[in-house]
């Protein structure tokens, strides 16, 4: 197959796919080697982008997938009927907590927060924005969680690298920070510290 | 009194803290301790005057910001000003707050990412699922979701009683998985080397149920050599019948 | 807007849309004329037929549809077949119940669920997640299943204490619907969608 023949392939299978497609699933079908795959996919992704489409196609959660434009949203939830969706700020705080400290237990969680988040926690287990990784290996093993692959789809991330830049506070002046006293349970959350 | 601010949407006492700290500009550096302990508390008044449902961690802070400030207030001892031992006050809170600010900040960049069913849309594809009868794999599942089909499973069945013992039911298979996957790595586990490294008292009476489970299923023998000497769990497969006592004589059977 | 625009509005339209879609929908949603999305349709149509994409804009009873095109029906397949597939409602049950009653005999399973289970017990020993243990010491002796190396793999479990109580899951305090304001249709969305 031409080139311009396999690119056509690949945005067919793009757009039946059912979630974003990895370069190495694109590689399988068409028999083809996966840095090639990546670099046509890269090549239709620049094509997108470069055209004035209504939608582009985007690298989430390491794959590749259609998504509509966001100044478009407005009509498109016209379209769909649909209103827009508002996350409490306890949702997104928690959410916040979790994506740049996991793995992380819940204890950290309401000491960060400082209140009480199980409820917030499980809401976002229920919607799978985060998921349980297992348990800490300190007294009590409490659960400890992470975010999930829906996480990276609902935010259109590539990865936990993408998530934007903490913002660095200027830290404690030197002879606070020589002060610190902190107990040893909260040590440990602040080395585990953001990715 | 120039309380207007929404009460009801603080998160916390953390949140409420940075609120009154930038309302008044005040140095986050350098809490002004009596200041912040005033507005702090004058504003939980309204709140509670208010009838808002006022959540125990904005009380616990009303108690620590009182503590500092009892702490600032104590005279210091000339010698140990000199040395310069005694800690700021007022430190952990300050740590607490720069971290909260952060994830607080953290939150506003994530929801001004494109959200996908809020900013962008995808194609509506239905969703496939199978018991993955050919070659396909299964796409990963998570725990939350295996809890979660169990816990249906069982409020369904309105096995009760299932709640209360499986916490203990699920350790004692643990226990036996344990056991099992040792046993599949070498023929023969000492049973004082079950018990290594084994502290509470309920592990060691798990470990035991774990070990006695085992043999009624036939799935490890124990065995011994004489009496009073060490105790052997045997894998069903590496089993020499001939140099040691059967299991029965152990009175298990 | 201009025409260029709504024209690429539209195709994001297309893209999201569940179906065919009629100019009039079109012309409701955007607040044109239905003339000028007929027209606007039909010259996209057009430009997906002159260009060499994966895909094309047909006219199907009645309204517009991105469909796939023939000559690459055989990829397409060969795409689909390879899609991962989601764990059946069955098959996580089962799972659920190997994982917490381990050892467990098929009685107890189809006990529990109250369905007999040979085909998904069948299924997850074909995949390798359950394990046969042996057998139990009761008349009939029964195979006894347990989980496997896969599983723990699958669920990112270094062991099975890892794995969540019932008590630890109801510990956490149970969904807060107000406190994450997400629509009922969003809701679906993102649980079934092309996560």
């Amino acid at each position: 197959m031409a080139t311009a023949e396999i690119k056509a392939v690949i945005e067919g299978l793009l757009l039946v796919a059912d979630g974003p497609v990895r370069p190495d699933r694109i590689a399988l079908t068409l028999e083809i080697e996966v840095a090639q795959a990546t670099v046509l996919l890269q090549e239709l992704q620049e094509d997108y982008e470069h055209s004035s489409r209504g939608f582009a196609l985007q690298l989430v959660d390491g794959g590749f997938q259609f998504r509509t434009r966001p100044e478009h949203a407005e009509w498109i939830r016209r379209f769909r009927k649909s209103r827009p969706f508002r996350f409490s700020r306890a949702a997104l705080e928690t959410l916040a907590i979790v994506a740049y400290r996991q793995p992380v237990t819940r204890a950290e969680i309401d000491y960060l927060r400082g209140v009480d988040s199980g409820g917030v926690v499980r809401t976002l287990l229920d919607k799978r924005l985060i998921r349980i990784l297992g348990k800490k290996d300190i007294p009590g093993k409490p659960l400890i969680y992470g975010t999930s692959r829906e996480f990276l789809e609902l935010f259109g991330l590539r990865d936990l690298t993408g998530l934007p830049t903490l913002k660095e506070f200027n830290d404690l002046p030197p002879d606070m920070l020589a002060d610190m006293d902190v107990p040893a349970e909260e040590q440990i959350s602040l080395e585990d510290g953001p990715l | 009194m120039p309380y207007q601010i929404d009460l009801d949407s603080f998160k916390g006492p953390l949140d409420l803290l940075l609120h009154l700290i930038q309302k008044h500009e005040m140095d986050i550096y350098d809490i002004p301790i009596a200041e912040i302990t005033a507005q702090y508390l004058a504003t939980i008044e309204v709140m509670k005057s208010l009838n808002l449902d006022l959540a125990g961690e904005f009380l616990v802070m009303a108690a620590t910001l009182l503590l500092i400030k009892s702490r600032m207030l104590l005279p210091r001892d000339e010698e140990e000003a000199a040395e310069e031992t005694e800690p700021d006050p007022r430190t952990e809170l300050v740590q607490r707050l720069l971290e909260y600010q952060r994830y607080r900040d953290a939150a506003i960049s994530l929801d001004a990412l494109p959200l996908l069913g809020r900013d962008v849309f995808v194609r509506s594809a239905p969703e496939p699922e199978g018991d993955g009868g050919d070659e396909a794999e299964w796409e990963p599942v998570g725990l939350f979701e295996l809890v979660a089909a169990f816990r249906q499973l069982v409020q369904d069945n309105g096995d009760e009683s299932v709640h209360e013992i499986s916490r203990e039911r699920l350790s004692v298979t643990d226990r036996i998985n344990q056991i099992l996957a040792t046993l599949s790595e070498r023929s023969s586990l000492a049973f004082a080397d079950l018990l290594a490294g084994v502290v509470s008292r309920n592990e060691v009476v798990v470990t035991f149920l774990a070990m006695l489970e085992l043999v009624k299923m036939r799935l490890a023998r124990l065995m011994q050599n004489s009496r009073d000497s060490s105790i052997w769990l045997y894998g069903v497969d590496g089993v020499d019948d001939n140099s040691l006592q059967q299991d029965e004589s152990l009175g298990y059977s």
